[in-house]
């Protein structure tokens, strides 16, 4: 299990590839390998930077508590959640998470959970800088909502 | 001595990241209401509860948590990683 | 949208960059990026090799066909569908595929939906190959009631 | 004249990946009929229809297709990528 919240840019090629080396060892059993990866939208050229803040200290915590809960649904032969706050620009990775595990459907199934629980449970906060002011990001019903899947 | 911090515009309402405090207040509840009391920039931070999560010692807490003990709390908007 | 079939092995990190590179360069609105890897599972030791057949013209068709229709549902902005086929060792990569869009939902449903429809309607056929024998892996009822989903 | 291609078992059991036939079948299932006559490993490879499957021209079809200006017939069994 890897946790990582930095603000450096990470190369997700590498992290990639790192990550299936580590998750589909000789005798992890390993057939799936799920990575999700986020990244700033440009929304129409609206957007001209992004600045996330997150809370040193817990966010570590938090997001180790949803990987140890996703581990403990799903036969998990390895999980990374990868962070980043400070500045952003349009179109740079902000953060990825990657799930391993025997069979697709679990893999498949623990990224889309510790998505959703690192949307609504970790404690960071998007704030969006535009031409016509800045604004941070509301957090969606939906988000909350879809804590309800699983 | 209680540290409280503050996040995104929970932050920039109260005007700072942190501070230490004395209180008697028994509960979160009770320690916001006293801090509404104290100046306009937390009554403007904490006019709506319902906009507000509060995080006792680093977990997710509800406002009606008990103080006793506690040695760092968080106050900041529902959360938008990912 | 990018199709391939090929003997050779692949590296998974450098095709996730260029996918994401693909996917999310300016003017894409893409916010989300999902691959999947699939590995040969060593079965517990059990397994010496595996041998993959496919239906050379019928399969770049039939997987075309899957990531258009996946396109058609989905707004993607970038899809990849690659598969081995001939002698691979337990470990190897077998295939991948990944899938970019706006928002995670759509990325994460449409990958889903790929491996779905390629386990049971893309002309490959795997051997295994262990001390005790060899055998052709069955198709489970699962994956033919899987399609049933979408 | 049309080119029918065998893969995994159905090619082992019938011995050889592709040949070429002449035909006067009107169906795939009549084909198949006209097979199992044939040749034992014909019959053997074909004894189970349900776990067969037919791509016509390089389409998945039913049993039941017509072969009329087809010009490529394959047998094989369930499919099991990814």
């Amino acid at each position: 299990m890897q946790i990582r919240v930095q603000a450096d840019p990470f190369d997700y090629g590498a992290e990639c590839a790192a990550f299936a080396a580590r998750a589909a060892g000789p005798g992890s059993g390993a057939g799936a390998v799920v990575t999700f990866l986020g990244l700033v939208r440009d929304d129409g050229g609206r957007l001209s930077r992004m600045e996330i803040e997150h809370y040193p200290g817990m966010t570590e915590k938090a997001l180790s508590a949803i990987a140890t809960e996703a581990a403990g649904r799903w036969p998990l032969s390895e999980v990374l959640i990868l962070h980043r706050f400070g500045p952003l620009a349009p179109g740079d990775a902000i953060m990825m998470v990657g799930t391993a595990s025997r069979h697709r459907a679990a893999a498949f199934q623990a990224a889309d959970f510790l998505m959703d629980y690192l949307k609504s449970r970790a404690p960071f906060w998007k704030k969006e800088f535009a031409a016509d002011g800045a604004e941070w990001v509301a957090a969606k019903d939906e988000d909350e909502t879809a804590l309800g899947r699983w | 001595m209680i540290d409280l911090l503050y996040f995104a515009w929970v932050r920039e309402r109260i005007g700072l990241p942190r501070e230490r405090l004395e209180t008697g207040a028994a509960t979160v509840a009770d320690l916001i209401e006293e801090l509404k009391l104290r100046e306009d920039r937390y009554a403007a931070a904490f006019a709506d509860l319902r906009a507000l999560r509060v995080a006792v010692d680093q977990e997710l807490a509800d406002f009606d948590a008990p103080l006793a003990g506690v040695r760092e709390l968080a106050f900041f908007p529902p959360m938008t990683g990912g």
